[in-house]
Protein backbone atom coordinates (compact mmCIF):
# COMPACT_ATOMS: atom_id res chain seq x y z
CA UNK A 1 0.00 0.00 0.00
CA UNK A 2 0.70 3.43 -0.71
CA UNK A 3 1.06 6.41 1.67
CA UNK A 4 -2.13 7.00 4.34
CA UNK A 5 -3.09 10.01 5.92
CA UNK A 6 -4.55 9.18 9.24
CA UNK A 7 -6.13 11.35 11.67
CA UNK A 8 -6.79 11.35 15.59
CA UNK A 9 -9.36 13.06 17.49
CA UNK A 10 -10.04 13.90 20.66
CA UNK A 11 -8.56 11.57 23.92
CA UNK A 12 -7.28 9.68 21.11
CA UNK A 13 -5.55 12.52 19.48
CA UNK A 14 -4.13 13.79 23.03
CA UNK A 15 -2.72 10.36 23.81
CA UNK A 16 -0.84 9.97 20.20
CA UNK A 17 -0.07 13.30 20.23
CA UNK A 18 -0.67 14.64 17.33
CA UNK A 19 -4.29 15.26 14.79
CA UNK A 20 -2.73 13.74 11.76
CA UNK A 21 0.06 12.15 9.98
CA UNK A 22 1.15 10.84 6.48
CA UNK A 23 2.68 7.29 6.71
CA UNK A 24 3.72 4.35 4.67
CA UNK A 25 1.20 1.72 5.73
CA UNK A 26 2.15 -2.14 4.72
CA UNK A 27 -0.92 -3.46 6.81
CA UNK A 28 -4.02 -5.12 4.97
CA UNK A 29 -6.54 -4.14 7.74
CA UNK A 30 -6.98 -2.10 10.67
CA UNK A 31 -5.97 -4.84 13.38
CA UNK A 32 -2.88 -5.11 11.97
CA UNK A 33 -2.22 -1.30 11.71
CA UNK A 34 -2.81 -0.65 15.01
CA UNK A 35 0.59 -3.38 14.70
CA UNK A 36 2.04 -1.98 12.68
CA UNK A 37 1.95 1.61 14.48
CA UNK A 38 2.70 0.30 18.31
CA UNK A 39 5.96 -0.59 16.96
CA UNK A 40 6.19 3.07 16.10
CA UNK A 41 5.72 4.12 19.66
CA UNK A 42 3.93 2.68 22.54
CA UNK A 43 1.14 5.97 22.55
CA UNK A 44 -0.18 3.88 19.26
CA UNK A 45 -1.45 1.09 22.14
CA UNK A 46 -4.58 3.44 22.46
CA UNK A 47 -5.82 2.33 19.43
CA UNK A 48 -6.36 -1.43 20.40
CA UNK A 49 -9.04 -0.03 22.35
CA UNK A 50 -8.72 -1.03 25.74
CA UNK A 51 -8.96 1.95 28.29
CA UNK A 52 -11.93 3.23 26.14
CA UNK A 53 -13.38 2.21 22.63
CA UNK A 54 -11.57 3.13 19.82
CA UNK A 55 -14.37 3.94 16.58
CA UNK A 56 -12.53 3.91 13.19
CA UNK A 57 -13.64 5.71 9.51
CA UNK A 58 -12.28 4.63 6.56
CA UNK A 59 -12.17 6.85 3.68
CA UNK A 60 -15.08 8.43 5.91
CA UNK A 61 -17.28 5.19 6.48
CA UNK A 62 -17.09 3.94 9.77
CA UNK A 63 -15.95 0.62 10.12
CA UNK A 64 -16.38 -1.90 12.76
CA UNK A 65 -14.83 -5.05 11.50
CA UNK A 66 -11.06 -4.19 12.42
CA UNK A 67 -10.15 -7.61 10.01
CA UNK A 68 -11.99 -5.80 6.68
CA UNK A 69 -9.61 -4.30 4.45
CA UNK A 70 -8.07 -0.98 4.05
CA UNK A 71 -6.38 -1.61 0.39
CA UNK A 72 -6.68 1.54 -1.51
CA UNK A 73 -7.48 3.27 1.98
CA UNK A 74 -6.16 7.25 1.76
CA UNK A 75 -7.45 8.44 5.20
CA UNK A 76 -8.41 6.16 8.40
CA UNK A 77 -9.23 8.28 11.42
CA UNK A 78 -9.54 6.80 14.72
CA UNK A 79 -12.06 8.16 17.37
CA UNK A 80 -13.16 7.62 20.78
CA UNK A 81 -17.24 7.59 21.54
CA UNK A 82 -18.99 10.26 20.00
CA UNK A 83 -20.53 13.26 22.16
CA UNK A 84 -22.39 15.68 19.68
CA UNK A 85 -25.28 17.37 20.73
CA UNK B 1 -41.09 12.44 0.44
CA UNK B 2 -40.44 16.12 -0.28
CA UNK B 3 -38.72 17.34 2.82
CA UNK B 4 -35.98 20.16 2.17
CA UNK B 5 -32.91 19.45 4.72
CA UNK B 6 -30.24 21.87 5.79
CA UNK B 7 -27.50 20.68 7.34
CA UNK B 8 -24.28 22.38 8.71
CA UNK B 9 -21.26 21.99 11.01
CA UNK B 10 -19.84 25.19 11.13
CA UNK B 11 -17.95 27.59 14.21
CA UNK B 12 -20.49 30.81 13.70
CA UNK B 13 -23.85 30.90 15.66
CA UNK B 14 -27.61 30.49 14.62
CA UNK B 15 -30.14 33.33 14.24
CA UNK B 16 -33.29 31.72 14.88
CA UNK B 17 -35.45 34.59 13.38
CA UNK B 18 -33.64 34.39 10.38
CA UNK B 19 -34.09 30.36 9.81
CA UNK B 20 -37.74 30.60 11.00
CA UNK B 21 -38.17 33.12 8.16
CA UNK B 22 -36.14 30.58 6.00
CA UNK B 23 -38.63 27.92 6.97
CA UNK B 24 -41.45 29.50 6.17
CA UNK B 25 -40.77 30.17 2.46
CA UNK B 26 -41.00 26.18 2.07
CA UNK B 27 -43.62 25.11 4.54
CA UNK B 28 -47.09 26.85 4.01
CA UNK B 29 -48.27 23.44 4.72
CA UNK B 30 -46.90 22.87 7.49
CA UNK B 31 -48.60 24.10 10.82
CA UNK B 32 -46.19 22.96 13.77
CA UNK B 33 -42.11 24.24 13.98
CA UNK B 34 -40.26 22.34 16.42
CA UNK B 35 -36.78 24.17 17.49
CA UNK B 36 -34.38 22.55 19.41
CA UNK B 37 -31.24 24.40 20.54
CA UNK B 38 -28.59 22.80 22.98
CA UNK B 39 -26.26 25.09 24.93
CA UNK B 40 -23.22 25.38 27.31
CA UNK B 41 -24.74 24.48 30.97
CA UNK B 42 -22.27 25.61 33.84
CA UNK B 43 -21.35 22.64 36.20
CA UNK B 44 -22.60 21.30 39.09
CA UNK B 45 -19.81 21.32 40.83
CA UNK B 46 -17.32 23.37 39.58
CA UNK B 47 -17.46 26.49 37.32
CA UNK B 48 -17.51 25.94 33.63
CA UNK B 49 -14.69 28.16 31.89
CA UNK B 50 -15.25 26.76 28.41
CA UNK B 51 -16.53 24.28 26.44
CA UNK B 52 -14.77 23.13 23.38
CA UNK B 53 -15.94 20.90 20.82
CA UNK B 54 -13.85 19.03 18.53
CA UNK B 55 -15.11 17.30 15.27
CA UNK B 56 -14.16 15.58 12.22
CA UNK B 57 -16.17 18.08 10.15
CA UNK B 58 -16.68 16.23 6.45
CA UNK B 59 -17.78 13.09 8.60
CA UNK B 60 -20.06 15.02 10.79
CA UNK B 61 -21.71 16.75 7.69
CA UNK B 62 -22.15 13.15 5.90
CA UNK B 63 -23.43 11.83 9.39
CA UNK B 64 -25.92 14.14 10.13
CA UNK B 65 -27.17 14.19 6.51
CA UNK B 66 -27.80 10.29 6.82
CA UNK B 67 -29.62 10.91 10.14
CA UNK B 68 -31.71 13.42 8.47
CA UNK B 69 -32.59 11.61 5.33
CA UNK B 70 -33.34 8.64 8.12
CA UNK B 71 -36.03 11.33 9.76
CA UNK B 72 -37.50 12.24 6.43
CA UNK B 73 -38.71 8.45 5.51
CA UNK B 74 -40.06 8.23 8.77
CA UNK B 75 -42.10 11.03 9.76
CA UNK B 76 -44.60 13.11 7.42
CA UNK B 77 -42.01 16.33 7.61
CA UNK B 78 -41.90 19.06 5.67
CA UNK B 79 -37.88 20.42 6.71
CA UNK B 80 -35.49 19.65 8.09
CA UNK B 81 -32.43 21.64 9.52
CA UNK B 82 -29.45 20.35 11.65
CA UNK B 83 -26.55 22.87 12.19
CA UNK B 84 -23.63 22.29 14.92
CA UNK B 85 -21.30 23.74 16.03
CA UNK B 86 -17.36 23.30 16.95
CA UNK B 87 -14.54 25.43 18.44
CA UNK B 88 -14.84 27.35 21.54
CA UNK B 89 -17.64 28.20 23.55
CA UNK B 90 -18.70 29.92 26.19
CA UNK B 91 -21.29 29.48 28.58
CA UNK B 92 -24.79 29.73 27.29
CA UNK B 93 -23.50 29.79 23.78
CA UNK B 94 -25.51 27.44 21.44
CA UNK B 95 -23.91 24.37 20.35
CA UNK B 96 -26.81 22.63 18.51
CA UNK B 97 -30.22 23.67 16.32
CA UNK B 98 -32.47 21.17 15.46
CA UNK B 99 -35.38 22.30 13.20
CA UNK B 100 -38.34 20.37 11.96
CA UNK B 101 -41.25 21.19 10.47
CA UNK B 102 -44.46 19.36 9.74
CA UNK B 103 -48.26 19.52 9.12
CA UNK B 104 -49.29 18.07 12.74
CA UNK B 105 -47.15 18.49 15.45
CA UNK B 106 -46.49 15.03 16.42
CA UNK B 107 -44.45 14.32 13.39
CA UNK B 108 -42.32 17.53 14.06
CA UNK B 109 -41.55 16.62 17.82
CA UNK B 110 -40.79 13.11 17.19
CA UNK B 111 -38.03 13.32 14.54
CA UNK B 112 -36.98 16.19 16.59
CA UNK B 113 -36.37 14.17 19.53
CA UNK B 114 -35.36 10.62 17.48
CA UNK B 115 -32.46 13.29 15.31
CA UNK B 116 -31.19 14.27 18.85
CA UNK B 117 -30.69 11.04 20.04
CA UNK B 118 -28.81 9.86 17.01
CA UNK B 119 -26.68 13.52 17.32
CA UNK B 120 -25.76 12.10 20.89
CA UNK B 121 -23.74 8.91 20.20
CA UNK B 122 -23.73 8.69 16.43
CA UNK B 123 -21.80 12.14 14.90
CA UNK B 124 -18.00 12.73 15.19
CA UNK B 125 -18.14 15.17 17.93
CA UNK B 126 -16.28 15.46 21.37
CA UNK B 127 -16.91 18.14 23.86
CA UNK B 128 -14.37 18.58 26.34
CA UNK B 129 -15.25 21.08 29.73
CA UNK B 130 -13.12 23.07 30.83
CA UNK B 131 -13.49 24.29 34.50
CA UNK B 132 -12.01 25.83 37.03
CA UNK B 133 -10.57 23.06 38.43
CA UNK B 134 -11.11 19.98 35.95
CA UNK B 135 -10.77 19.45 32.22
CA UNK B 136 -12.37 16.16 31.20
CA UNK B 137 -14.64 14.70 27.90
CA UNK B 138 -17.80 14.70 27.84
CA UNK B 139 -19.52 10.96 28.31
CA UNK B 140 -22.36 10.11 26.84
CA UNK B 141 -26.07 11.47 28.15
CA UNK C 1 -39.44 23.91 42.20
CA UNK C 2 -37.19 26.87 40.62
CA UNK C 3 -39.20 27.34 37.41
CA UNK C 4 -39.47 30.55 35.54
CA UNK C 5 -42.78 30.69 34.03
CA UNK C 6 -43.98 33.30 31.72
CA UNK C 7 -47.69 34.17 30.30
CA UNK C 8 -48.70 36.41 27.05
CA UNK C 9 -51.83 36.04 25.42
CA UNK C 10 -51.52 38.89 22.93
CA UNK C 11 -52.13 40.74 19.47
CA UNK C 12 -48.03 41.07 18.75
CA UNK C 13 -45.57 38.78 16.99
CA UNK C 14 -42.51 36.94 19.03
CA UNK C 15 -39.27 37.72 18.52
CA UNK C 16 -37.29 34.22 18.94
CA UNK C 17 -34.09 35.73 18.99
CA UNK C 18 -35.23 38.20 21.69
CA UNK C 19 -37.14 35.05 23.96
CA UNK C 20 -33.72 33.20 23.65
CA UNK C 21 -31.64 35.86 25.17
CA UNK C 22 -33.93 36.03 27.81
CA UNK C 23 -33.88 33.00 28.60
CA UNK C 24 -30.06 33.03 28.67
CA UNK C 25 -30.39 35.31 32.05
CA UNK C 26 -32.57 32.57 33.45
CA UNK C 27 -31.15 29.25 32.88
CA UNK C 28 -27.46 28.69 33.40
CA UNK C 29 -27.76 25.44 34.50
CA UNK C 30 -30.25 24.24 31.56
CA UNK C 31 -28.44 22.37 28.32
CA UNK C 32 -31.86 21.92 26.48
CA UNK C 33 -34.54 24.18 24.96
CA UNK C 34 -37.29 23.61 23.07
CA UNK C 35 -39.08 26.21 20.92
CA UNK C 36 -42.74 24.98 19.84
CA UNK C 37 -43.83 27.54 17.07
CA UNK C 38 -47.47 27.00 15.61
CA UNK C 39 -48.16 28.72 12.60
CA UNK C 40 -51.11 29.27 10.20
CA UNK C 41 -50.46 26.75 7.41
CA UNK C 42 -52.75 26.64 4.20
CA UNK C 43 -55.91 24.36 3.79
CA UNK C 44 -55.55 21.38 1.95
CA UNK C 45 -58.16 21.97 -0.97
CA UNK C 46 -59.36 25.63 -1.23
CA UNK C 47 -56.80 28.88 -0.43
CA UNK C 48 -56.67 29.94 2.86
CA UNK C 49 -56.91 34.02 3.11
CA UNK C 50 -57.01 34.41 6.90
CA UNK C 51 -57.39 32.34 10.33
CA UNK C 52 -59.09 34.33 12.85
CA UNK C 53 -58.77 34.28 16.22
CA UNK C 54 -60.77 34.67 19.03
CA UNK C 55 -60.11 34.45 22.72
CA UNK C 56 -61.51 35.07 25.99
CA UNK C 57 -58.01 37.07 27.15
CA UNK C 58 -58.58 36.95 31.00
CA UNK C 59 -59.50 33.16 31.31
CA UNK C 60 -57.01 32.21 28.83
CA UNK C 61 -54.24 33.93 31.04
CA UNK C 62 -55.72 31.90 33.52
CA UNK C 63 -55.72 28.57 32.02
CA UNK C 64 -52.44 28.96 30.57
CA UNK C 65 -50.39 29.67 33.91
CA UNK C 66 -51.97 26.84 35.87
CA UNK C 67 -51.12 24.82 32.78
CA UNK C 68 -47.54 25.77 33.61
CA UNK C 69 -47.89 25.49 36.91
CA UNK C 70 -48.57 21.66 36.57
CA UNK C 71 -45.63 21.32 33.78
CA UNK C 72 -43.34 22.58 36.00
CA UNK C 73 -44.64 20.27 39.01
CA UNK C 74 -43.95 17.10 36.59
CA UNK C 75 -41.03 17.67 34.84
CA UNK C 76 -37.81 19.18 36.01
CA UNK C 77 -37.38 22.52 34.70
CA UNK C 78 -35.93 26.12 34.60
CA UNK C 79 -37.90 27.92 32.41
CA UNK C 80 -41.34 28.12 30.31
CA UNK C 81 -42.96 30.44 28.66
CA UNK C 82 -46.11 30.63 26.58
CA UNK C 83 -47.56 33.31 24.39
CA UNK C 84 -50.80 32.97 22.05
CA UNK C 85 -51.61 35.37 19.74
CA UNK C 86 -55.49 36.74 18.58
CA UNK C 87 -56.80 38.54 16.12
CA UNK C 88 -56.68 38.44 12.60
CA UNK C 89 -53.49 36.55 11.39
CA UNK C 90 -52.39 35.46 7.71
CA UNK C 91 -50.76 32.50 6.02
CA UNK C 92 -47.59 31.59 8.22
CA UNK C 93 -47.83 33.58 10.97
CA UNK C 94 -47.13 32.37 14.15
CA UNK C 95 -49.92 31.61 16.25
CA UNK C 96 -48.35 30.35 19.38
CA UNK C 97 -44.80 29.86 20.85
CA UNK C 98 -44.06 27.50 24.03
CA UNK C 99 -40.60 27.50 25.65
CA UNK C 100 -39.25 25.02 27.66
CA UNK C 101 -35.89 24.90 28.95
CA UNK C 102 -34.19 21.91 31.20
CA UNK C 103 -31.04 20.55 32.35
CA UNK C 104 -31.65 17.62 30.19
CA UNK C 105 -33.68 17.52 26.78
CA UNK C 106 -35.85 14.35 27.94
CA UNK C 107 -37.75 16.96 30.25
CA UNK C 108 -38.00 19.69 27.97
CA UNK C 109 -39.47 17.85 25.20
CA UNK C 110 -42.01 15.85 27.66
CA UNK C 111 -43.10 19.43 28.87
CA UNK C 112 -43.70 20.91 25.62
CA UNK C 113 -46.00 18.55 23.98
CA UNK C 114 -47.90 18.44 27.13
CA UNK C 115 -48.43 21.97 27.24
CA UNK C 116 -49.41 21.67 23.34
CA UNK C 117 -51.93 18.70 23.80
CA UNK C 118 -53.40 21.54 26.79
CA UNK C 119 -53.51 24.25 24.89
CA UNK C 120 -55.47 22.30 22.02
CA UNK C 121 -58.76 21.69 23.96
CA UNK C 122 -58.22 23.64 27.48
CA UNK C 123 -57.72 26.81 26.30
CA UNK C 124 -60.36 29.41 26.05
CA UNK C 125 -59.28 30.43 21.63
CA UNK C 126 -61.15 29.39 18.97
CA UNK C 127 -59.92 29.25 15.90
CA UNK C 128 -61.52 30.37 12.48
CA UNK C 129 -60.04 29.97 9.03
CA UNK C 130 -61.63 32.10 6.69
CA UNK C 131 -60.38 31.00 2.59
CA UNK C 132 -61.79 31.91 -0.55
CA UNK C 133 -64.76 29.81 -0.47
CA UNK C 134 -65.32 28.48 2.88
CA UNK C 135 -65.83 29.74 6.17
CA UNK C 136 -65.35 27.30 9.09
CA UNK C 137 -64.82 26.94 12.63
CA UNK C 138 -61.64 24.89 13.56
CA UNK C 139 -62.15 21.37 14.85
CA UNK C 140 -59.57 19.99 17.88
CA UNK C 141 -57.05 17.79 16.37
CA UNK D 1 -79.83 38.51 41.79
CA UNK D 2 -78.61 41.37 39.97
CA UNK D 3 -77.27 42.54 37.08
CA UNK D 4 -74.89 39.97 35.04
CA UNK D 5 -72.52 40.46 31.87
CA UNK D 6 -73.45 37.50 29.91
CA UNK D 7 -69.98 36.58 27.27
CA UNK D 8 -70.77 34.58 24.43
CA UNK D 9 -67.71 33.19 22.37
CA UNK D 10 -67.22 31.81 18.54
CA UNK D 11 -70.11 30.11 17.40
CA UNK D 12 -71.97 31.14 20.53
CA UNK D 13 -71.42 34.95 19.94
CA UNK D 14 -72.70 34.27 16.00
CA UNK D 15 -75.39 32.60 16.92
CA UNK D 16 -76.93 35.00 19.65
CA UNK D 17 -75.66 37.80 17.66
CA UNK D 18 -73.37 39.66 19.93
CA UNK D 19 -70.46 39.00 21.95
CA UNK D 20 -71.91 40.00 25.49
CA UNK D 21 -74.79 42.27 27.28
CA UNK D 22 -75.91 43.42 30.69
CA UNK D 23 -78.93 41.60 32.31
CA UNK D 24 -81.13 41.29 35.33
CA UNK D 25 -80.90 37.65 36.15
CA UNK D 26 -83.80 36.04 38.05
CA UNK D 27 -82.06 32.13 37.86
CA UNK D 28 -80.45 30.55 40.46
CA UNK D 29 -78.52 28.12 38.23
CA UNK D 30 -77.20 27.67 34.76
CA UNK D 31 -79.72 25.19 33.60
CA UNK D 32 -82.78 27.59 35.26
CA UNK D 33 -80.57 30.96 33.52
CA UNK D 34 -81.12 28.96 29.50
CA UNK D 35 -84.32 28.57 30.05
CA UNK D 36 -84.83 32.06 31.00
CA UNK D 37 -82.80 33.68 28.38
CA UNK D 38 -84.75 30.78 25.90
CA UNK D 39 -87.66 33.19 26.54
CA UNK D 40 -86.06 36.02 25.46
CA UNK D 41 -85.70 35.13 22.23
CA UNK D 42 -85.48 31.62 20.10
CA UNK D 43 -81.49 31.85 19.53
CA UNK D 44 -80.20 31.44 23.24
CA UNK D 45 -81.45 27.63 22.53
CA UNK D 46 -78.25 27.23 21.34
CA UNK D 47 -77.05 27.55 24.91
CA UNK D 48 -78.96 23.91 25.84
CA UNK D 49 -75.71 22.65 23.57
CA UNK D 50 -77.98 19.98 21.44
CA UNK D 51 -76.20 21.10 18.46
CA UNK D 52 -72.50 20.99 19.80
CA UNK D 53 -71.20 21.35 22.91
CA UNK D 54 -71.60 24.42 25.04
CA UNK D 55 -68.91 25.12 28.20
CA UNK D 56 -69.68 27.50 30.65
CA UNK D 57 -66.95 29.47 33.09
CA UNK D 58 -68.79 31.74 35.80
CA UNK D 59 -66.49 34.45 36.99
CA UNK D 60 -63.86 32.72 35.01
CA UNK D 61 -63.69 29.14 36.46
CA UNK D 62 -64.63 26.68 34.28
CA UNK D 63 -68.28 24.93 35.13
CA UNK D 64 -69.36 21.70 34.59
CA UNK D 65 -72.23 21.25 36.97
CA UNK D 66 -74.92 23.61 35.26
CA UNK D 67 -77.27 22.82 38.01
CA UNK D 68 -74.48 24.61 40.51
CA UNK D 69 -75.30 27.58 42.32
CA UNK D 70 -74.79 30.86 40.33
CA UNK D 71 -75.66 33.25 42.78
CA UNK D 72 -73.71 36.20 43.28
CA UNK D 73 -72.11 35.88 39.88
CA UNK D 74 -70.89 38.80 38.00
CA UNK D 75 -69.59 37.54 34.77
CA UNK D 76 -70.91 34.34 32.88
CA UNK D 77 -69.28 33.54 29.80
CA UNK D 78 -70.80 30.55 27.05
CA UNK D 79 -68.70 29.30 24.28
CA UNK D 80 -68.09 25.94 22.29
CA UNK D 81 -65.33 23.67 22.02
CA UNK D 82 -61.51 25.59 22.53
CA UNK D 83 -59.67 25.04 19.63
CA UNK D 84 -55.94 26.86 20.91
CA UNK D 85 -52.43 25.60 19.70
Amino acid sequence: MGKVKLKYFSRVREIIGKPSELIEVKSKNLQDLIEELQSMGEQYSVLKGEHFVVYSAVDQNMVTDFKASIEGATEIAFFPPMTGG
Amino acid sequence: MNCKIIVGVQKTDFDLNLEMEALKLKTKKAGAVVFFVGKVRDLEDDKLKYLEIESFEELAKRKIKDICDDAATTWDLEYILVKHRFGRLELNDNIVLVITSSKHRKNAYEASRYIMECLKSNVPFWKKEVANNTQNWVENS
